[in-house]
């Protein structure tokens, strides 16, 4: 059997990649997409607690998560789209006309 | 070490991998792919955890319409390589370093803290369970899922409308 | 009693009379001035009922009014007066038409804006002296500011905007630790088991010893008062907010600012300082007896130096409070007798300066004293009297002002010959400035040819400044009239020192550790609110 | 007893007189000001007439006669009565400034007729007789205070009254600052007795302090330094070192003014206080002493610089500075009935040299230089005779009041002590001297002034009659205190005796030891007599017989005659060591570098130090979204590691 | 079986705002342009109707949903805080949004969907509903944010606060997730005791991961960085909603975590303490340099949060931390009541693309338009914390809590930054009474719709500076039934 903190450690170490993505990236895009990892890791660790649980919630959470990160890439993407119609870029680091 | 282990630990491999590309990769386009290799390796530790029908959902709802969606919106607004611009000091020199930081303190901490977890025994999860548990318990937050999808589809809708639509 | 509402009526009557100047049409200057005159006068007439009703010999509060207002934390709307604030509130109701009548040809900008926010001041001035609710004080006290700030930031002069922030923060900064301060007081009180604000019972459970306040806290508690009334005061070196909010406000402005907005400081301090936390008041004497001798002296050298006559006259404000908190300070009857008397002669014979000083501004539009120079020949009436006001405020003998300086120096000395004797350097300097000042604004021959057909005081501004002499000579010739009134509350604030005192040092000091410092975290909210109706109520029948 | 019955009339006349004329007066004619500044003076001086008459007939028992007309200030135990009092040495001065004043209100009115302020000069006038009369009326030392102030007041007025001129207002502003000095020591003085004795009241006061033992010689107890105190307030009032600088420029002030306020009376204020605190300093010897050596060393001073004047007025001033010196020298070596003698006697002769100083520049058109006098002898007669008389009282002829007097003091200074008693004696000669000195320079000899400008004229009636008078008692005033050798019984002394109980055994004893040695006795009376004659050769030789000498002597003895020219340069040497550093650190150190520098400069600082810390902090937010990212996972490592490791 | 009929009941508010949004959603295709008023007549009915319809909670109180949600007294009153602050920025938007040329439609609908969201967080007893309510409000917040969808600046804010708030959702996410690991439920009220005997670190760093999510949402230093540009970003009448509802909404679900859990009052204290004294001097230091007053309240914002979590400090610092949990509530309703009506009058004195926002724009304001003046004046002053207004007594409720629970150090610095704060607040107070404006800017009428709500925010504002009673009496019962 694999023990829970295997998976859990694998989620954190995703989670935290997807951290650093997030800052990394500039693209937009890559940007959204890390938060994406970083939800999926989260899923991660809901199944494995749900596992060593032995219950069901874990899953069922996942279910929402996913549901929530479908909303809002559908949001997302339509935002990261009015951005590329109305600044012509998708640099994160060009869009920056709100400061100080 | 056993064969589950073994499976793991390459599927764990994968993931990683993929995530990390998903950070090297200067495309949009590859680090689409490679986050989409990362869900389908999770998609794989799901099966291993006998989650079958997140491990189903995972494949089609992420890998399937939010994955294919990013490409589209990549393919729509044809983003292309991105420019590693470093305008921002802070990002460069803090940021990234203090992600790994904080990667490597959360994965310490839940190593320690769950190195003895309990292991309980994997009983079959039968998706009627399943079902009953979403519909019976959490039926108040499925319903307002449906309004999060709602409000979502009003957005897209409201965004990414053309002006000339009216 | 059919006189149970007055104090209500004098609170709030100003404010009334400035709802209905909205009323009014904002080009309706006239009716604008009127009717605000008409409301100050009537205020005043109504504060006469003051002295009629009041008892001298009760050391109690008198006129109380005494209402449930906010539950949770026991909140009271209770007012009351003694000798303490009798002749305050009587010098604001009578400053207030006075300055109104100051500006009636000065002001012609935003006229309705002017007086309603003199109304509204005068309703927070009169609020402060006569709430006994330390809430309530602090709810007067603050709201209080925004009237000045107004009056200092619209209708001011040139650095009238700085002037303003500066006069604004300066106050908050000291307020708002009282604030903090109060709320302090009251978690110790509902550790003591009468969650409460309400002065006169916090007074009667020092006393009878239901509570004790631990050195340290007390000295904490004193600091935070102490100082936001150092500030209001103002006592060196927190002085600096005064010559430039004096110099920049309307004369109205300075007229209320100097009459009785300083007294408000000094008047805690007697309220509160002393009778709340007598062991801190007499550790801390020393040191503010130093500051308000070196108030004294530095607020007179510096004045002599001043170009600007409003300058002059603020510092000179710094020097004559200097006595004050001197005479607040050595703890002897006769010397807080002193005091009190010295805010209201100061109130009256600095208000006479800054009225004068205003009336040569509408004339000259300037207070730079190089401007001026041999104005006694083309207007001797104003000239005799602003004489007369500058003698009185150096503390001529059968004026005013001597009666004050000489008793808080009579209460001085006799405790600490040292301290009188530096303050008394300050009957020196104040004549300096003053008649040099005065020397080279009206004497000599004319300097400046524009200053050679400037009108003597006309009919409203002689009724002002003949009613001031008046108001000066009498105070200097018949100064019984206000000490018997006076008497009684300042020997209870001696009394209440002297009792506290003695509990405190039975038993304050063993329990510092769990009193005070760290109330038990009774829920403030609603707490035993029943019980203190009970003790209210019997503070209120004694 | 109407009068002893109700006291307050005396002051209140001429204060209704200047409340008449000050707010009243405006549109009255001349006449009708003069009429009511007069009247209420003359009703003054008449009430004190009638209230001697009724003093007289009071039974021993009853003096001092106490009124107390109501309470003026009281507060917390301490109490101050509207209270007047009546005694032998209250008589006396009543008499003085009363009578002078009454004489010089009526001199005034021809004097300032042509003045454009006559009104204000004598509403200003009759307010320094109210203040006067209460000062010597008071029956306490805070109402005494108010005189005390008061009459300063009105010397300020009355001193600027040519408001015009920038050094008459400068000499009121002076005068005024320079009295507040001392009555900074006055009210101290009060202080300490109110403290020591418990009240202010001379009845309680003076016995307690009489009863009092004496302090030990060269010991500084309580009395002493409530005697020293109260000195400094009478240094202050009457002009003795090292405050004496503000009374020759109060010479600015019309002439009546110098007669009535910085001759006769108001300067005489300080030696009646010390006289009246006499109980106090007979037993503060310390304070004696002082007192003594002062009002000594001041007699001396002054009439040094009084020796080279030109100007008539100073020559005057400083005279009466040396003379006032001469009465403090009394009271300190005890004769208090003999200083307050000389003060009378001084009242008399010197209100009258300045009555006649007046008359002479009157007659000259304003001019008061006395080089550029001369001859005045046949021109104006009255004066110069009156004139003379005055001078011969003030130089000590025998028979002349000023002789009495001063013999007195210098009679009981010699017991006490040589040196002031030669000091007293050298000063007699030098007052001889100047004062013929400005005798001489100003009638005799040629005219030194233009014919054609100066229409040299004698005075009106009005004010000659004053001085008439004034001649009559500067001649024969003395006689009242001649002293039973001259066949004369010391009237004087005798009716204050019960003022100065101690004072009488001092110079009962003189007489004693006096009685017994005739010839010493005359050659004690001599010595300042002929002092006095040798200043009047002196005088003599160097203005009349040989005018041209006192150039040359200038010249051989340029340093000291510099020196008394410049007056000793102590109002240069106040200018550079107190009036300019006080100004200067008020202005550059207090005002600017603490009050703007320091304080507001913190305060200023606070505000912008902050509003920097603003502008720091809004350039983290740099628009940037991976800058913003950054913060949250840091704020996500701090806070998590925070409930970590720190926590619990 | 199906959920019991009380149950609905006591949801009953979200069905009301859902029900709605959905009929303004689907009728604004069909509505057209120039009657948008009806839409808005719609919506306003709508949240009108909501706020009649706490009562059926009010009636019915307890769990629902098997103890996913709970009726009480507490959520209620964030109920009333958050309707009541929808149906103002409906209003208050109304002439708004035709000057900017908005669609009302899927205006309101967001709005009332976003407000059915955050009563769910009002009420939520369990993280994952918590969670689906958070999204509901954020996801239409961003919307939201980005209305004005050509106005780059509008995008701009809504991307940031998109990327950055969905970021911040996935730490609350996990965060989640760990607490779930560490408890094996996500019950709030069942945590408290399985908090104790679980594993402490994976619930410390859940809660701590929480505290990240939640502090963001509420505009928490060192999580404050998106505050200003997203409010400036953003239209006006928005930023009034989001720095209003969204951040009552956020600390009440903070509350029930600290109160619930038992755990996260001991582990929360110090994160609140620092965070609040950050935010009080980053929100309140920032402001002092802004030049647009759309900015520097902004600014304020995040030092208000700063003075709100005192009072969650507060509660947390103490067993009884009622006083505390009143004090919050209380300040909320006061903060919430100002802010709205200032963000709303910089909406109308913009002027048409919001070109005026800056102080120098707003000089001589008090002549222009005097009414506007003073009312904003009162607002600032109810910010500044000024007695007779809401404001003070909102600061006096929190004072008295932080000294109750002994934290003097944090009182001590909350009155310094009131100090900081009064600055700023008179700077504007300068500008519009005390300067003579440099350039003439017309100024359009107040339509009603606008001075119906300034009217209710100022009459609320001096109400219940005067008399509190009920508000804080009824905070405190809500403190009092949250467990």
């Amino acid at each position: 059997m694999v023990p829970t903190s295997y998976y859990l450690v694998l989620s954190a170490v995703l989670f935290g990649l997807g951290v650093v993505a997030f800052v990394f990236k500039r693209n937009i895009i890559t940007i959204f997409m890390s938060i994406e990892l970083m939800l999926n890791a989260v899923n991660l660790a809901f199944v494995a607690f749900s596992r060593a649980l032995g219950q069901l919630q874990g899953q069922v959470f996942v279910f929402f998560v996913i549901v929530v990160a479908a909303a809002e890439a559908a949001v997302g993407l339509a935002i990261i789209i009015v951005i590329a119609r109305n600044r012509g870029t998708l640099n994160v680091e060009r869009v920056d006309s709100l400061k100080h | 070490m056993t064969p589950q282990i073994a499976v793991f630990l390459v599927l764990a491999a994968v993931a990683v991998a993929g995530a990390v590309s998903l950070i090297l990769q200067r495309h949009p386009i590859h680090s689409a792919l490679s986050l989409i290799v990362v869900m389908v390796s999770l998609a794989g530790l799901y099966l291993l955890q006998g989650a079958e029908f997140i491990a189903a959902v995972q494949i089609i709802v992420y890998g399937g319409a939010i994955m294919v969606l990013f490409v589209f919106v990549i393919m729509l607004l044809n983003a292309g390589e991105e420019e590693r611009t470093n305008l921002s000091r802070m990002a460069r020199y803090v940021g990234v370093p203090l992600g790994v930081v904080f990667l490597a303190e959360v994965a310490y901490a839940i190593a320690r803290a769950t190195s003895h977890m309990a292991q309980a025994s994997p009983q079959a999860v039968s998706t009627r369970d399943l079902s009953k548990l979403l519909f019976r318990e959490y039926v108040f937050p499925f319903e307002l899922t449906s309004f999060l999808i709602l409000i979502a589809l009003l957005g897209a809708l409201l965004l990414a409308r053309r002006e000339d639509s009216d | 009693m059919q006189q149970a509402f007055l104090l209500t009526v004098l609170t709030f009557l100003p404010v009334a009379g400035a709802l209905a100047l909205l009323l009014l049409r904002s080009e309706d200057h006239a009716w604008i001035r009127r009717l605000a005159l008409v409301t100050a006068v009537a205020e005043f007439a109504i504060s006469l009922l003051l002295l009629r009703g009041f008892d001298s010999a009760a050391t109690g509060y008198q006129f109380e009014e005494f209402h449930a207002w906010i539950p949770q934390p026991p909140i009271h709307y209770h007012l009351g007066v003694d000798g303490l604030s009798l002749f305050l509130v009587l010098l604001t109701t009578l400053l207030t038409p006075l300055s109104i009548l100051a500006s009636w040809k000065s002001i012609d900008q935003r006229v309705k804006g002017f007086f309603i926010s003199l109304l509204v001041l005068e309703t927070g001035v009169i609020g402060v002296f006569v709430s006994l609710d330390l809430f309530l004080f602090f709810l007067f006290w603050e709201v209080m500011l925004i009237p000045m700030y107004f009056l200092i930031g619209i209708w001011g002069h040139e650095r009238r905007i700085y002037a303003a922030l500066k006069f604004v923060l300066y106050t908050m900064f000291g307020s708002i630790l009282m604030l903090v301060a109060i709320l302090w007081l009251y978690r110790v009180t509902a550790a003591a088991g009468y969650p409460t604000f309400d002065l006169a019972q916090i007074q009667t459970m020092l006393s009878n010893g239901t509570l004790a306040l631990p050195i340290r806290t007390e000295m904490l508690l004193f600091g935070a008062f102490f100082l936001a009334f150092a500030i209001k005061v103002p006592l060196f070196p927190l002085h600096t907010w005064l010559p430039d909010a004096h110099t920049e406000a309307p004369t109205a402005g300075s007229v209320m600012l100097a009459g009785v907005l300083l007294k408000m400081g000094t008047y805690g301090m007697l309220r509160f300082c002393l009778p709340l936390f007598p062991e801190a008041s007499r550790r801390f004497a020393p040191e503010i007896a130093v500051l308000a001798i070196v108030g004294i002296v530095y607020g007179a050298l510096v004045a002599m130096v001043q170009v600007d006559l409003k300058r002059l006259v603020a510092y000179s404000s710094v020097s004559h409070l200097g006595f004050v908190v001197l005479g607040i300070f050595a703890f002897h009857a006769v010397s807080i007798q002193g005091a009190v008397f010295q805010m209201l002669s100061h109130g009256i014979s600095t208000g006479a300066l800054f009225l004068g000083v205003g009336m040569l501004y509408d004339r000259r539009h300037t207070h730079l004293i190089k401007e001026f120079g041999g104005l006694a020949t083309p207007m001797p009436v104003l000239a005799a009297l602003y004489l007369f006001t500058c003698f009185a405020s150096a503390g001529l003998p059968l004026l005013n002002g001597f009666v004050g300086e000489f008793l808080i120096l009579a209460g001085t000395f006799a405790k600490h010959p040292a301290w009188a004797s530096w303050a008394a350097l300050g009957v020196i300097f104040s004549a300096v400035y003053l008649l040099w000042s005065y020397q080279r604004v009206f004497f000599g021959g004319l300097t400046q040819d524009k200053n050679s057909a400037l009108p003597d005081a006309d009919t409203r501004e002689r009724a002002i400044l003949f009613l001031m002499a008046a108001i000066i000579l009498w105070m200097g010739i018949g100064s019984p009239f206000f000490t018997s009134r006076t008497e009684a509350s300042t020997q209870n604030v001696l009394r209440l020192m002297q009792r506290t005192q003695a509990y405190n040092a039975g038993v304050g000091h063993d329990n510092v550790k769990d009193m005070g410092m760290n109330p038990p975290a009774t829920p403030g909210i609603g707490a035993n609110s029943a019980t203190l109706y009970s003790v209210a109520s019997s503070v209120k029948s004694k | 007893m109407p009068v002893l019955t109700y006291l307050w009339i005396l002051p209140l006349l001429p204060l209704v007189g200047a409340a008449a004329n000050g707010i009243f007066g405006r549109r009255w004619p001349k006449n009708v000001v003069t009429g009511v500044a007069l009247s209420s003076t003359t009703l003054a001086f008449l009430a004190a007439l009638e209230l001697v008459r009724e003093f007289l007939a009071l039974p021993a028992g009853q003096i001092p006669w106490t009124k107390s007309y109501f309470t003026w200030i009281s507060a917390g135990g301490f109490r101050a009565d509207f209270a007047l009092q009546v005694d032998q040495l209250t008589v006396v001065m009543l008499l003085v400034v009363t009578g002078v004043g009454w004489l010089i209100h009526i001199y005034s009115s021809g004097y300032m007729h042509d003045d454009p302020g006559y009104r204000r000069f004598f509403s200003y006038l009759n307010l320094f007789m109210f203040f006067m009369l209460l000062l010597v009326l008071a029956a306490n030392y805070l109402l005494m205070f108010v005189g005390w102030e008061g009459v300063g007041l009105c010397s300020y007025l009355l001193i600027g009254f040519f408001f015009l001129k920038q050094s008459a207002t400068n000499a009121g502003n002076k005068a005024f600052w320079v009295n507040r000095i001392g009555d900074f020591g006055f009210i101290l003085g009060v202080l300490l007795i109110l403290r020591t004795f418990g009240s202010l009241d001379f009845a309680t006061v003076l016995p307690r302090a009489a009863a009092m033992s004496a302090e030990p010689a060269g010991q500084a107890g309580v009395l002493t330094t409530i005697a020293l105190l109260l000195f400094v307030g009478a240094a202050g009032k009457s002009a003795q070192l090292p405050l004496y600088v503000w009374l020759p420029d109060a010479m600015e002030g019309p002439t009546p003014v110098s007669a009535l306020i910085h001759a006769a009376t108001m300067v005489t204020a300080g030696v009646y206080m010390v006289a009246r605190s006499h109980a106090i300093y007979l037993n503060a010897p310390v304070a004696m002493q002082v007192v003594a050596v002062v009002g000594c060393l001041t007699a001396i001073f002054s009439a040094t610089i009084g020796l080279v004047q030109t100007d008539i007025k100073k020559v005057l001033a400083y005279s009466t500075v040396s003379q006032l010196g001469y009465m403090f020298l009394a009271c300190g070596v005890g004769a208090f009935s003999a200083g307050v003698f000389h003060l009378m006697t001084h009242a008399f002769f010197k209100g009258l040299l300045f009555l006649a100083a007046g008359s002479v520049i009157h007659a000259m058109g304003g001019e008061q230089d006395m080089r550029k006098m001369g001859g005045l002898r046949k021109k104006i007669p009255w004066t110069f005779w009156t004139m003379f008389m005055a001078t011969l009282a003030i130089a000590g002829t025998p028979g002349f009041s000023g002789y009495f007097s001063k013999d007195e003091i210098l009679l009981a200074a010699q017991r006490s002590s040589t040196p002031l008693w030669a000091l007293g004696v050298l000063t007699a000669g030098l007052t001889s001297f100047y004062m013929f000195r400005l005798l001489f320079l100003t009638f005799f000899g040629a005219g030194r002034f233009d014919e054609h400008h100066v229409h040299v004229h004698e005075s009106p009636r009005n004010m000659l009659a004053p001085l008439v008078v004034l001649a009559i008692l500067a001649v024969g005033g003395g006689w009242m205190a001649a002293p039973h050798l001259w066949g004369g019984a010391n009237y004087f002394e005798q009716f204050l005796a019960p003022v100065f109980p101690a004072a009488l055994d001092t110079t009962a004893a003189a007489a004693e030891s006096s009685g017994g040695t005739p010839d010493l006795l005359q050659a004690l009376l001599g010595a300042p007599v002929i002092a006095g004659l040798i200043g009047f050769a002196l005088a003599w030789w160097l203005y009349v017989r040989s005018p041209e000498t006192p150039k040359k002597l200038a010249d051989s003895l340029s340093a000291p005659y510099k020196l008394l020219r410049g007056k000793y340069f102590v109002d240069e040497l106040y200018a550079a060591v107190i009036v300019r550093p006080l100004v200067w650190i008020s202005d550059k150190a207090l005002w600017h570098v603490v009050d703007e520098g320091a304080i507001d400069g913190t305060v200023n600082g606070v505000a912008r130090v902050s509003r920097e810390a603003g502008d720091r902090l809004r350039y983290i937010s740099s628009g940037n979204t991976r800058t913003y990212a950054t913060w949250i996972v840091l704020g996500a490592v701090i806070f998590t590691s925070l409930l970590l490791w720190m926590v619990g | 079986m199906l959920p019991p009929l009380q149950d609905l009941y006591r949801i009953a508010p979200e069905l009301v705002l859902c029900a709605f949004g959905m009929l303004v959603m689907f009728l604004s295709p069909i509505v057209p342009k120039a009657r948008h008023a009806v839409l808005l007549a719609i919506s306003l009915l709508g949240a009108g109707l909501a706020l009649a319809a706490t009562r059926f909670p009010a009636l019915y109180p307890g769990a629902a949903y098997s103890g996913l949600l709970r009726a009480d007294a507490f959520s209620l009153f964030v109920h009333w805080i958050v309707i009541g602050v929808a149906f103002l920025a409906i209003l208050g938007s109304a002439n708004y949004l035709k000057r900017e040329n908005l669609d009302a439609g899927e205006f309101c609908a967001l709005i009332l969907f976003a407000t059915a969201g955050m009563g769910v967080m009002a009420g939520a007893q369990e993280l994952l509903t918590a969670f689906i309510g958070l999204e509901m409000s954020s996801i239409a917040s961003y919307i939201l944010a980005s209305y004005k969808r050509d106005a780059p600046r509008s995008n701009e804010a809504a991307m940031k606060y998109f990327l950055l708030g969905s970021f911040a959702t996935a730490f609350f996410l996990y965060g989640i997730a760990l607490t779930y690991g560490a408890t094996g439920t996500t019950h709030l009220d069942l945590m408290g005791p399985a908090g104790a005997q679980t594993s402490g670190t994976l619930l410390k760093m859940g809660l701590g991961l929480i505290f990240v999510g939640l502090a963001f949402k509420v505009a928490a230093a060192p999580f404050q960085l998106w505050t200003p540009d997203v409010y400036e970003g953003a239209p006006a009448p928005v930023t009034a909603l989001l720095s209003t509802g969204p951040k009552a909404a956020t600390f009440a679900l903070a509350l029930r975590i600290l109160v619930n859990v038992e755990a996260a009052s001991a582990l929360w204290f110090w994160a609140l303490w620092v965070a609040a004294v950050l935010s009080m001097f980053a929100g309140n230091l920032g402001a002092l340099v802004q030049t647009s007053l759309k900015r520097m309240l902004a600014y304020s914002s995040i030092a208000h949060a700063g003075y709100i979590l005192v009072a969650l400090a507060a509660a947390a610092a103490t067993d009884h931390p009622e006083a505390g949990i009143a004090a919050a509530l209380f300040y909320l309703v006061s903060y919430a009541l100002v802010k709205l009506g200032a963000f709303l009058i910089v909406a109308q004195l913009g002027g048409t693309g919001e070109r005026h926002v800056d102080i120098e724009d707003f000089t001589g304001l008090a002549h222009r338009q005097p009414a506007m003046a003073a009312c904003l004046s009162l607002f600032l002053l109810s910010l500044l914390g000024l007695p007779v207004t809401a404001g003070f007594l909102g600061k006096f409720y929190i004072f008295n809590a932080a000294l109750e629970s002994n934290l003097i150090w944090l009182a001590l610095l909350l009155a310094l930054n009131s100090v900081i704060g009064a600055y700023y607040y008179l700077r504007v107070m300068v500008a519009m009474y005390m300067r003579e404006p440099k350039q003439e800017i017309a100024s359009e009428p107040v339509p009603w719709t606008l001075s119906v709500v300034l009217w209710i925010a100022a009459a609320g504002t001096v109400y219940v500076g005067l008399f509190p009673t009920r508000v804080i009496e009824f905070a405190a019962k809500a403190a009092l039934t949250m467990r």
